[in-house]
């Protein structure tokens, strides 16, 4: 699964200058306490706010159950500020974090009442909660992944059934069935934005795959441009023929050679 | 032919787990075993392929027969296809339905703290790992989702209850019980 | 693992029948057996399940394993049951090489945004719907997929024009309800 919900999108080089605050930055902030290969680390894929927060903790052995919200938050806001100064794009979530960070911590400066002993109390509860809870999934995920499975420790047997006198009946399948898939792949992929099926003449992309076909099947390396052409089909059949001739040539499927000017037309399939 | 060579060569014809059900469908009413039966003979088969490189295992959906894992290494070479490997993102949102369900989209975003991608649920949906079980009577009314047989029999289990127990999380209140989350 | 164990799980995995060749290639380099020595552990496998319900036989292209015929009975009634149902992901792959053809594997896979597995390409091959006309000339050189007459045939079309443009498509009623994803 490349096409993961991958929180940021690391094209940007590694070398780049930073600036945070209009200050071009050389050298990483004082605050993260991390070696130097830390703008690496930063493009490793998070999984999101809360898969950096517990690397932060991880990283310097820090209690989760007793999290300096100071120090978390600040260096929290420093990876954030590289990274957008680095111009990798950062999720919405990463900025809803860092809020929720800075409102801990300015709670955490209010002076609390005194009988207020209870846990319930602590303004770090909630996130704590999320913290653990996460993790304890992202142990789980990795457990999981762990487990043998189909396709990759484990494999299913296939048997020779021909000699078994039986006509395994083949799914029979409507057009409509057919029709509603791929609906549903037009509205999938106009949801995700990157695709746009246009409409293209459907006698055209038929046209295509007789040529290519025709190629293939033949013995000759090389088909005459006129072959592809029939009086029967009229006019309306040669416009097809020269649209999807022209098409294949755009993709570079098929290749039309010519030995000198005026001399006849040669359609044969791009050199391997 | 013998009853036990039947439902084994049964077993191995089928492309799917068989259930002690789907087994009896295959004799006619008179002279089909009963479950007891079929279960005794399931196990002569088992211990008869002892030494062979193939064992019949029981997983969600029934029995089938499958390769031991020790020859994986020389099959995967055969079929030469890389077998595909999920995104953490993937299987962390298999693991929160397959140990929160029934749960909404929703419920699995708060707590990734991230969106989860439609891509990620077609893909789960479209191996038959997860189905969508209803909805939740909230606003917008979000599909609920849980796992299925399939995704059982895909990592080779029986029973929700044998996915790994959910790790220990230190409490804050109660440092004592650790699985205060709601294991199926 | 033992090389006859490896032989004989290689053979159970293997889609087709396989040749002694192909046998080989599971192997490094060193460690490979001779096909003299192939051909003897071939023979004790045979002998091995002589009295189960299933043999490991030699056909044109090799060896494979099969079902006894004695079995036929009941295990055509198994395979009989029901026409499986193909899935969702199959008839979107197949919707997008009709419309789109000649098209890769990697187009398709662009357009419904995951994977489209091996399988589906294989049934739809052996189903005779779709064929290669051709290869992409890009790294990798993927084949390029149209459909056959056999497809039109099924659909009873008599060319693709008859297929509804994309337009129509956008517009169709879903003959069963909302939830499309939930197809079996």
């Amino acid at each position: 699964m490349a096409k993961s919900d991958e929180p940021h999108d690391f094209a940007g080089s590694v070398d780049r200058f930073a600036v945070v605050k209009g200050e071009p930055v050389k050298d990483l902030p004082e605050d993260l306490y991390i070696p130097p290969d830390a703008l690496e680390v930063f493009l490793e894929a998070f999984e999101g706010p809360l898969d950096l927060l517990l690397y932060l903790i991880k990283r310097q052995n820090l209690d989760i159950l007793d999290i300096p919200v100071a120090d978390i938050t600040r260096q929290y806001i420093s990876y954030i500020e590289v990274m957008g100064s680095l111009k990798i794009e950062l999720a919405a979530e990463y900025l809803v974090m860092a809020a929720m960070l800075t409102e801990i911590k300015s709670r955490m400066l209010m002076p609390r009442s005194s009988d207020s002993e209870e846990e319930s109390d602590d303004p770090r509860n909630e996130l704590i909660r999320r913290l653990q809870e996460y993790e304890c999934f992202k142990k789980t995920a990795a457990e999981i992944d762990e487990l043998p499975r189909i396709e990759r420790e484990l494999f299913e047997l296939t048997m020779g059934l021909e000699q078994i006198a039986v006509e395994q009946p083949k799914p029979a399948v409507e057009l409509h069935e057919l029709l509603s898939a791929f609906k549903s792949v037009l509205i999938r992929a106009e949801r995700l934005g990157h695709h746009h099926i246009q409409q293209e003449p459907l006698s055209v992309r038929e046209r295509m795959t007789v040529i290519l076909a025709l190629l293939r099947d033949s013995e000759k390396r090389f088909i005459a441009f006129v072959d592809f052409f029939t009086v029967e089909e009229g006019k309306l059949g040669a416009v097809v023929s020269l649209l999807a001739m022209l098409e294949l040539c755009k993709e570079g499927l098929i290749e039309i050679t010519q030995a000198e000017p005026l001399a006849e037309l040669w359609v044969m399939s791009p050199a391997a | 032919m013998e009853l036990r060579s039947i439902i084994e060569a049964t077993l191995f014809a089928a492309r799917k787990p068989l259930s002690l059900q789907q087994l009896q469908n295959v004799f006619e009413k008179e002279g089909c075993p009963e479950k007891a039966e079929l279960r005794e003979m399931i196990r002569e088969i088992q211990e008869a392929y002892q030494p062979r490189p193939i064992e019949l295992v029981e997983v969600a959906s029934g029995y089938r027969f499958q390769i031991r894992e020790e020859a994986s290494p020389w099959v995967s070479r055969l079929l030469s296809e890389k077998p595909p490997k999920y995104s953490r993102a993937l299987l962390e949102t298999l693991a929160i339905i397959a140990y929160k369900q029934p749960t909404t989209r929703g419920e699995i975003e708060e707590i990734r703290g991230v969106n989860v991608s439609s891509n990620i649920i077609h893909t789960l949906l479209e191996r038959e790992w997860i189905r969508p079980v209803g909805h939740k009577e909230v606003p917008g009314r979000p599909a609920l989702y849980a796992t299925t047989k399939q995704f059982l029999d895909h990592f080779n289990l029986k029973s929700l209850e044998q996915l790994p127990a959910l790790s220990e999380v230190r409490l804050l209140d109660e440092p004592q019980t650790s699985d205060s989350l709601d294991y199926p």
